[in-house]
């Protein structure tokens, strides 16, 4: 039996760790990571609802969820290495080119 | 009730696991390291999915995220591990106190705000017989959900082009 | 039964699937030939996909409204009018790419796959009626747009797409983990589901819903740079290739309006409680972008905190909440479209001949190209809101149902921006005939952006005239859509 | 009565002509256009006087401001007092303007000259025959305008300019009250007709008792008061004579100037027995302070100048002491003698081209006629008996001996002043020694030519015998008036004491202005000499008015204009359109108010944009931690509140 | 039709010139030309077939343009507006001659020049609160580039200062307009003078306020005055002539065309305000005017003095003091507009307008001179010229209502005689500066443009009821209006 409060509260506590990873890291791939966290949170959470309401779909939308993490993961790469070319860094407060 | 008992213990052992992993994901000055630890942290959802009886979810991300998402990052991790420009003055990997003491404190009061409100998630509870099966998802995915379908392959294609043309070299003529 | 009604569906999402195709074709058609003849092939394909699926979504229109594809999108009055909005955005951003030079000419196929498939995006946005499906159709605008804004490969607009990416990655992390918790107290994907089961929740629950909803809030708002989430905005608009920032300053914010007008509707008795956060948020929004909008130099930059002005404009008829309030949207979003989008492409113009993003860029417009400048000026006069043009209009409702709604404040803060936006308005506007130009010569635009600019002008006036049968489609729209 | 509309018309259809297309014609077919229409003006007076003498008024009206309301409707009419009015002005405008076509011949502006002089007469015209006030208020505008032509007719000269600009703006200051009368007249009475007034009066009394009748009365009388140069608005006038000779004369001395006397006569029913003390108070200072300004000075016209305005105060004081016709007898009588002079004046200034008593001397014999009818016209002025001055100075005379014996004896010292200054004048002129100074070109003058003299031996007969008609030996005069009843008959003892006067003054004259001795006992020589120079200063009226008006108006408007560009235009420059104006309550206020106020919306803009600027750093994870803190702090806002 | 004909004419006008070769200047200005006579002959037409007996409006055509929003394309005139008309099309051809010594771009400016006279005869024909605003707008647009882009001096800033007034006090009105509509769903100026004056007391306070600030920024009202002198000054002549001559009558007309018939109750409650402001605008501006030694803006700043007499009548709410108020508008625009043109002749052969930088100019021009003297004297409001019958009415009219308030403003007459007669001195009288001794005199097109004026206002001035029959009917009809107990 499997108190649905214990997951929520564990999706919560992933959330905020991956809010704050997102916050406080430099290098771009860990925001990344931490993004990655994020997701993670949510697709627990659906899957741990969707066991409770009995809902298959909602164990479909976890499953794009993963899905669109993958592409997200893709791009983000992506767009690092493509910064990394051109700026030759990966720390992201180190570009600040555009403000004001 | 030993299968509960079971249940109960992998339940808090992987809630351990993914817990001190993911604070290692955020933590670790080493982005490889830290990488693992988030294939950890995918490992443990995986296992409270299995948990959840959602086995097919559980293998689909051991598969893709373990799988893929991961090794990519490995890859990127790899590719850019020289960093970078010698420049530009070496610093903690995790910004500044401030930042930090205000992320913090972002954080704790985001979850103290969450964990307020879980009491009204989900108030049923969790019934035994309610495990969905893997055919009822099938079923959903050809039927009910063809049109998400039919994006998430655009989004893919889409996310694939952008990533290579973003990621190449240089322009291909 | 189950395949007649999915038929029946995919006729009603044809647009989309032709533009879907159309974008396949022209990320395929460009490896197929050289030089600027893969950019013409895929521009071929492009503006085919495009009049197909304008063909296709007038022949939709006629087909009953209702949900379909078992209650995924909903087709209505509102989704055609924002599947019209992105159809028209599209189009004319493509007439943009394929003339600016800040789009490599080897990756134009690339580019316009990827502007269709943003385009598939924002005509899912407008129908969506289904959480999965207004994440899924965020997600691919956003990760389309992320690559659009990254193409170029140079060190600005890397950081552009970077920030754009992390910023958006939060944001839609943030909606998601929304969603389910929304999800978790409702136990409904649905949005007429939800509004069914919210109407039964509890008191207990409403500090939950309140969470959730500010969750879900930070994602749209997110998409329509919305005051405090709109810090992305300036950054992205200034780093990416001045087709890519147009499509952005429309496409999403009136997509995002559109799922936001369609949470507002779902969830409406939680969402009263939003309204005066909402209204703040308003005057804080068009407040930001039209004082910080003063001192920019970077005419990029400058349209950007314009956008976000222009924004602020635009909630204040969500933040109503009224019919009327709604017709001003619409109409705002009409006007919005083609006046910003105007004026992008004379910005294109422009800097496609100086490789200048300063105002200075503009010295003397008027001597070099006086068609340009003139209808750049409409733009911007009719950004500013001055009648006739169809910015007045818009703007003219929007603060009239603000006043009807007894929110005078919310008019007199509206009032009082337009004066500070007259501001920088009227400074380009300077630029271009009052000072001597910087560089000799005619500047002489591609027919593409002419074409642009013409049709954009055409409307901006014309629309502005003789709006009578606009309005009345669109007033049409906003009482066919329940609040 | 189309005769009517001819009166002014034919001056105007003469200045009409001569603006437009007088520079083509020769010079002296100007004049005598101009000439020719005021003679045109001139026969259809004098054959009009007849039906007027028998009663008969001429009157013609049109719709001015509204066609329905008769209140708007004015006209031209025409009773005694106008018509005598139109008499003096066409019989002695026709002798000046001729006069003045010998005395302008050579002047390139000359027909410029004629236009000016024929616009006035039209305007003059136009002012006493108007039937309502507005009339009379444009014509009394014209007429200032004309006068403001003419003295800066000369405008090379800087001095002219200058004169002409103070005569307009002083009269204007006088109009000003004329306007408040008016509009107080309208609103307390709803009505402006003049053949009204009596009415109006007894309207006024019931109603307002005498309050409200004096304060109009008082206001009419200050316009007066400015156009007949009255202390305190009499500074213009001396400076007038910057004009050309004629203009004095016609204008500065004939007519305008009498127009003050004519419009308080007009306005009489109006006036209660406070204001007309006020009149007398200020038409007896003024005629005995400007005798003695008259006594001082050294320049002919300037003597004259005074002389005019101590006559015109002889005229108030008659008005004030409620004889009205008497001091429309002294105006008439005076504006021969008047002009006269001013016409002599300038024969004399035309031969010598000089104006300064210093420089003048002898000249009798040189210019005979000019001596002559100039005696002639000083003698009038003295009050000699048989002359025409001395019929009306002594019904004046007369009538104070009867109402305040106070004025009688003040106005008997007026009268020694009178014969005073004016045989000073006439014996430096025309009798003693010859000036030895080189500039002095007496010895070589030579009298004027017959266009010239002809006028003034009119006039010389005019000055003579004008008089006669209110005469006891003919009593048609005062029939204008309607008065009637029989003359009270010559009164020997007033002629004795008269002629008398006359003799003391013209004694003094010889005696301490041509023979320079000194009557004054020693003791008293230092205030003599003090008083002298108060007199010869003008009082310093000039003077103060410049320190304390002038300056402190000029002062003014450069203040209002800094302050215009650096507060209003500042204030709602920066702090919006706030609309404040108080930022004049300097130091402090500009300090704690002002300034922060000041630092509004375009600076503030400004200042908020550029922190608008500085929020967006630039470093991604700021606008992440905006982003995650502006839901953390939404959502409490909304679970909270 | 011929209200519409009105504005076509410059529409075509308009068209043809952006036809036109940019070269062909020659082409372009008689185009334009061409254009404002044509106007000004159907104006004239207008004027002849106008019934002056009737208070009600006259050739109104109306036609449904947004439907939607019940906007009517609704036009008409009477006697408020039909003086303000003929006035705007005798400028604008007058103006239109002059402007054929603007050097350079002439396509776009006598395109502008054309937009600018569409938008104004439009404000003043519009019958429709919607239509008026988008013609008040559009007047502003035009006018910011004629001055800045063919101005002098800072023409930058003050092109940018008056457009940024006049916008600001017109988005003020715009508040208003849409309170109003949302309390009665209509933009029908004839329906909204019959349900205004229903509205609350309050609201139309409120109301009349905001429309005011609109209104007040265009006439200008002191402390809102400020644009108008750097606006005036940096103008080129021609747009000097219009700016002074029927911009600030926009703000009058305004008055009597929207605030008073349609919130009468708030009119009574501002009218002390109005008269007070009124009287600071004269004896403030004429003061000012004393002072200033720029030529052009000694008589921008007249503009601010003159234009309190038509607040001071208004304020009225008399028949004198309103007819009075009507005519000054119309007197001021003839005019200062022959006053800013007399200016422009100076300037355009001396290249100064510092008044000490002249002198004696009366013998060496006597044309030039008479002129010059002729419309100084009509300015400070010499009678027999137009002038002084509307100032005489606005104060014989408001002596009895606001009675201190027009005893003070009196001495603003005295005061515009003093800087009126100090031009004069400076610039015609004393001795001739040597610089002077080759200045020609006035030239055939600048008298063609000014004896017309000279010829209206001493029309006007010896024969008032010339105008004065065609407002006094709907002046009389309005103040009944205003004043009927309710």
């Amino acid at each position: 039996m499997i108190p649905v409060t214990h997951l929520s509260l564990l999706s919560s506590a992933l959330f905020c760790l991956g809010v704050y990873g997102i916050l406080t890291r430099r290098n771009a791939i860990a925001i990344l990571l931490s993004i990655e966290l994020i997701l993670n949170a949510a697709a627990l959470n659906f899957v741990a609802f969707g066991r409770a309401f009995g809902h298959a779909q909602a164990q479909a939308f976890a499953l794009f969820i993963i899905a669109l993490a993958a592409c997200e993961a893709a791009v983000g790469l992506a767009i690092v290495i493509g910064l990394y070319r051109t700026a030759r860094t990966v720390w992201a407060d180190q570009v600040n080119l555009l403000k004001g | 009730m030993p299968s509960s008992l079971l249940i109960q213990t992998g339940l808090w052992a992987l809630t351990l696991l993914v817990l001190v992993s993911a604070g290692f994901v955020v933590a670790l000055r080493n982005l490889f390291r830290a990488a693992l630890s988030l294939g950890l942290v995918l490992v443990g959802v995986a296992g409270l999915f299995v948990l959840l009886e959602a086995e097919f979810l559980a293998f689909v991300q051991i598969l893709i995220y373990v799988g893929a998402i991961l090794t990519l990052v490995v890859f990127a991790i790899m590719l850019t591990a020289r960093v970078s420009n010698p420049r530009l003055p070496p610093r903690p990997p995790s910004g500044s106190g401030r930042q930090r003491m205000a992320a913090a404190l972002v954080s704790a009061a985001l979850f103290i705000l969450l964990a307020s409100v879980t009491r009204a998630l989900a108030a049923a509870g969790l019934q035994p017989g309610q495990a969905v099966s893997l055919s009822q998802v099938g079923q959903e995915l050809i039927t009910t959900l063809v049109l998400p379908f039919e994006l998430i392959s655009l989004v893919f294609v889409s996310a694939m082009v952008g990533a290579i043309a973003v990621a190449a070299s240089r322009s291909p003529r | 039964m189950v395949v007649p009604a999915l038929l029946e569906s995919l006729r009603v999402w044809l647009p989309e699937l032709v533009l879907s195709l159309g974008a396949m074709a022209a990320m395929l058609a460009a490896p197929t030939a050289v030089g600027a003849a893969a950019g013409r092939r895929a521009a071929l394909a492009t503006w085919a996909a495009l009049l197909l699926a304008a063909d296709a979504l007038w022949q939709v229109q006629g087909l009953p409204s209702g949900a379909y594809f078992s209650g995924l999108i909903t087709v209505d009055a509102l989704g055609h009018l924002f599947r019209w909005l992105a159809l028209g955005v599209i189009a004319l951003v493509v007439l943009m790419v394929v003339s600016s030079s800040d789009v490599s000419r080897g990756w134009v196929g690339e580019y316009l796959g990827l502007l269709l498939c943003v385009g598939v995006g924002l005509m899912a946005m407008a129908q969506a009626n289904h959480l999965l499906m207004a994440y899924l159709s965020i997600e691919l605008v956003s990760l389309s747009s992320y690559a659009l804004v990254a193409l170029v490969r140079d060190a600005r607009s890397s950081e552009a797409a970077l920030k754009y990416l992390l910023f958006g990655a939060l944001a839609s992390g943030v909606m998601l983990f929304g969603m389910s918790l929304l999800y978790g107290m409702t136990g409904e994907l649905s949005l007429p589901g939800l509004q069914g089961a919210l109407r039964t929740l509890d008191a207990s629950s409403a500090g939950a819903l309140a969470l959730a909803l500010t969750l879900i809030l930070a994602g749209l708002a997110f998409k329509i740079s919305m005051v405090p989430f709109h810090m992305w905005t300036p950054d992205v608009y200034e780093g990416a290739p001045v087709p890519v920032a147009a499509m952005l300053s429309v496409g999403p914010k009136a997509a995002g309006l559109a799922l936001l007008l369609r949470f507002a509707q779902a969830l409406s008795p939680a969402w009263e409680a939003l309204g005066p956060m909402l209204a703040v948020l308003t005057v804080l929004t068009m407040t930001l972008g039209n004082v910080v909008a003063v001192v920019q130099q970077n005419v990029k930059r400058l349209l950007a905190y314009s956008t976000i002005g222009q924004v602020g404009y635009l909630l204040i008829g969500l933040s109503v909440r009224t019919t009327v309030g709604l017709e001003a949207i619409f109409v705002y979003l009409v006007a919005y479209l083609f006046m910003n989008l105007g004026a992008f492409a004379c910005v294109t113009a422009v800097c496609n001949e100086s490789r200048d993003e300063s105002l200075d860029a503009f010295r003397g417009l008027s001597r070099r190209a006086p068609a340009l400048a003139a209808l750049l000026t409409v733009f911007l006069l009719s950004l500013a809101g001055i009648p006739p043009l169809l910015g007045f209009l818009g703007k003219f409702l929007l603060f009239g149902s603000a006043i009807e709604a007894s929110r005078v404040w919310l008019a007199v803060a509206g009032v009082v921006n337009s004066a500070i936006a007259l501001y920088y308005y009227v400074n380009i506007i300077r630029q271009m005939y009052l000072l001597a130009p910087e560089r000799a010569g005619v500047l002489q635009a591609a027919w593409p952006l002419r074409l642009a600019v013409g049709v954009c002008g055409l409307a901006t006036v014309g629309l502005g005239l003789f709006p009578g049968s606009l309005l009345e489609w669109l007033r049409a729209v906003a009482a066919a859509t329940r609040l | 009565m189309p005769a009517l509309l001819l009166i002014p018309g034919l001056p105007l259809a003469a200045f009409v002509i001569l603006i437009l297309i007088g520079r083509r014609l020769p010079p002296p077919v100007a004049g005598w256009v101009s000439v020719g229409a005021l003679v045109g003006s001139c026969a259809l007076t004098w054959a009009i006087g007849g039906d007027v003498l028998h009663g008969h008024r001429p009157h013609l009206q049109w719709p001015w401001l509204s066609a329905e309301s008769g209140f708007w409707t004015i006209g031209l009419a025409v009773d005694g007092l106008t018509w005598l009015m139109l008499a003096v002005v066409t019989s002695i405008g026709t002798l000046i303007q001729l006069y003045a076509i010998g005395y302008m011949r050579g002047d390139p502006r000359c027909s410029r000259f004629f236009a000016y002089l024929s616009l006035f007469c039209a305007s003059m015209l136009a002012l006493v025959m108007a039937d309502h006030f507005v009339l009379l208020y444009a014509g009394w505008e014209l007429v200032g305008l004309c006068s403001y032509l003419l003295i800066s007719f000369w405008f090379e000269k800087p001095s002219a300019a200058a004169a002409g600009r103070k005569a307009f703006i002083t009269t204007r200051i006088g109009d000003t009250g004329l306007l408040l009368g008016i509009m107080l007249l309208a609103f307390a009475a709803g009505e402006l007709h003049f053949d009204q007034l009596d009415a109006v009066r007894s309207a006024l009394l019931l109603q307002h008792r005498e309050f409200l009748p004096t304060v109009i009365s008082m206001l009419i009388f200050f316009g007066a008061a400015g156009k007949s140069a009255q202390f305190p608005l009499h500074v213009w006038l001396p400076d007038a004579m910057e004009g050309p000779t004629p203009v004095s004369a016609l204008i500065h001395a004939a007519t305008m100037v009498a127009a003050g006397v004519y419009l308080v006569a007009r306005t009489f029913p109006l006036f209660t027995p406070q204001s007309l003390a006020a009149v007398l108070g200020v038409g007896l200072f003024t005629h005995l302070a400007a005798g003695t300004i008259a006594l001082t000075q050294t320049d002919i016209k300037r003597v004259l100048a005074y002389s005019t305005i101590s006559q015109l105060g002889l005229m108030f004081t008659a008005l004030g002491l409620g004889a009205m016709p008497l001091a429309m007898f002294h105006l008439t009588t005076h504006a021969c003698f008047k002009a006269l002079l001013f016409l002599g004046a300038g024969s004399v200034i035309h031969a010598t081209h000089q104006q300064g008593l210093a420089h003048l001397g002898g000249l009798f014999r040189a210019m005979p006629v000019t001596a002559a009818t100039f005696l002639v016209a000083a003698l009038a002025m003295s009050g000699v008996f048989p002359l025409s001055g001395f019929w009306s100075k002594d019904a004046i005379l007369l009538t104070a001996r009867h109402e305040q014996a106070w004025v009688f004896w003040a106005l008997l010292g007026g009268a020694v002043m009178t014969a005073g200054y004016i045989f000073r004048l006439y014996l430096r002129c025309f009798h003693g020694p010859a000036p030895t100074t080189p500039t002095a070109v007496g010895v070589h003058a030579q009298e004027s030519p017959l266009i010239m003299t002809l006028p003034l031996m009119a006039l010389a007969f005019g000055a003579a015998a004008v008089g006669l008609l209110g005469s006891p030996v003919s009593h048609q005069f005062f029939h204008l008036f309607g008065l009637h009843e029989a003359h009270e008959g010559l009164d020997l003892a007033m002629l004795a004491v008269s002629t008398a006067v006359a003799a003391l003054g013209a004694w003094l004259a010889w005696t301490v202005g041509v023979q320079h001795r000194n009557l004054v006992p020693a003791a008293a020589r230092p205030a003599g000499a003090a008083l002298y120079r108060l007199a010869a200063h003008k009082y310093f009226v000039d003077e103060w008015y410049d320190r304390i008006i002038i300056q402190p108006f000029l002062r003014t408007a450069e203040r209002l204009s800094r302050f215009d560009l650096r507060v209003i235009d500042a204030a709602v420059d920066r702090a919006g359109l706030t609309g404040w104006s108080v930022g004049q309550l300097k130091n402090w206020f500009d300090q704690r108010v002002v300034d922060r106020l000041v630092n509004g919306t375009a600076q503030t803009v400004q200042r908020l944009s550029r922190l608008g600027r500085r929020l967006q750093t630039g470093v991604v994870h700021h606008y992440l931690l905006v982003l995650t803190a502006a839901v953390v702090v939404l959502s409490a806002c909304l679970r909270w509140f | 039709m011929v209200l519409s004909s009105l504005l076509l004419v410059p529409l075509l006008g308009i068209l043809a010139i952006l036809a036109a070769p940019r070269h062909a200047e020659r082409l372009i200005q008689r185009l334009a030309t061409l254009a404002t006579a044509l106007t000004l002959g159907l104006s004239l037409g207008l004027l002849a077939k106008f019934d002056p007996q009737l208070a009600s409006l006259q050739f109104v055509e109306r036609l449904s343009w947004i439907p939607p929003l019940g906007v009517f394309y609704h036009l008409g005139v009477d006697g408020l507006s039909l003086p303000m008309v003929v006035l705007t099309t005798l400028l604008s051809f007058l103006a239109c001659l002059a402007s054929w010594g603007i050097p350079e771009r002439k396509k776009e400016y006598f395109i502008l020049y054309l937009l600018l006279e569409l938008g104004m005869v439009g404000t003043f024909l519009a019958l429709d609160l919607f239509l008026f605003y988008v013609f008040w707008e559009v007047v502003l647009v035009p006018m910011y580039f004629l001055i800045g882009i063919w101005g002098g001096g800072r023409r930058e800033y003050s092109a940018f200062k008056f457009f940024v007034y006049t916008l600001a006090g017109s988005l003020a009105m715009l508040l208003g307009i849409l309170a109003l509509y949302v309390q009665t769903h209509t933009f029908d100026m004839i329906q909204l003078a019959a349900a205004g004056p229903a509205l609350d007391p309050g609201l139309q306070k409120l109301l009349f306020f905001a429309f005011f600030l609109g209104f007040a920024i265009k006439v200008p009202v002191f402390p809102f005055h400020t644009w108008l002198p750097d606006a005036h000054v940096d103008a080129p002549t021609p747009i000097s002539v219009l700016l002074a001559g029927v911009l600030l009558k926009m703000g009058g007309y305004g008055f009597f065309r929207i605030s008073y018939p349609l919130f009468p109750e708030g009119a009574q409650w501002f009218a002390g305000c109005l008269a007070t402001l009124g009287m600071i605008n004269i004896v403030y501006g004429a003061f000012v005017a004393m002072a200033q030694t720029d030529f052009k803006k000694l008589v921008a700043y007249s503009s601010v003095s003159h234009m309190g007499f038509v607040l001071l009548g208004l304020a009225s709410l008399t028949p004198e003091g309103m007819n009075g108020a009507m005519l000054q508008m119309f007197n001021h625009g003839i005019i200062t507009g022959g006053m800013f043109l007399l200016v422009g002749v100076l300037y355009d052969r001396a290249h100064t307008r510092e008044l000490s930088a002249f002198g004696g100019l009366g013998a060496r021009v006597p044309v030039y001179a008479g002129l010059l003297t002729f419309f100084s004297l009509a300015s400070l409001g010499l009678p027999g010229l137009s002038g002084f019958v509307s100032e005489f009415l606005s104060l014989i009219g408001t002596f009895g209502v606001w009675r201190w308030q027009t005893v003070v403003s009196v001495l603003g007459i005295v005061v515009s005689a003093a800087y009126m007669l100090t031009v004069l001195q400076r610039v015609l009288l004393g001795p001739l500066n040597d610089k002077w001794t080759q200045l020609s005199d006035a030239n055939l097109r600048e008298l063609v443009t000014l004896v017309p004026l000279l010829l209206i206002i001493l029309g006007v001035g010896l024969w008032p009821l010339s105008v004065l029959q065609w407002q006094d009917p709907s002046l009389r009809a309005l103040i009944q209006h205003v004043l009927a107990p309710r």
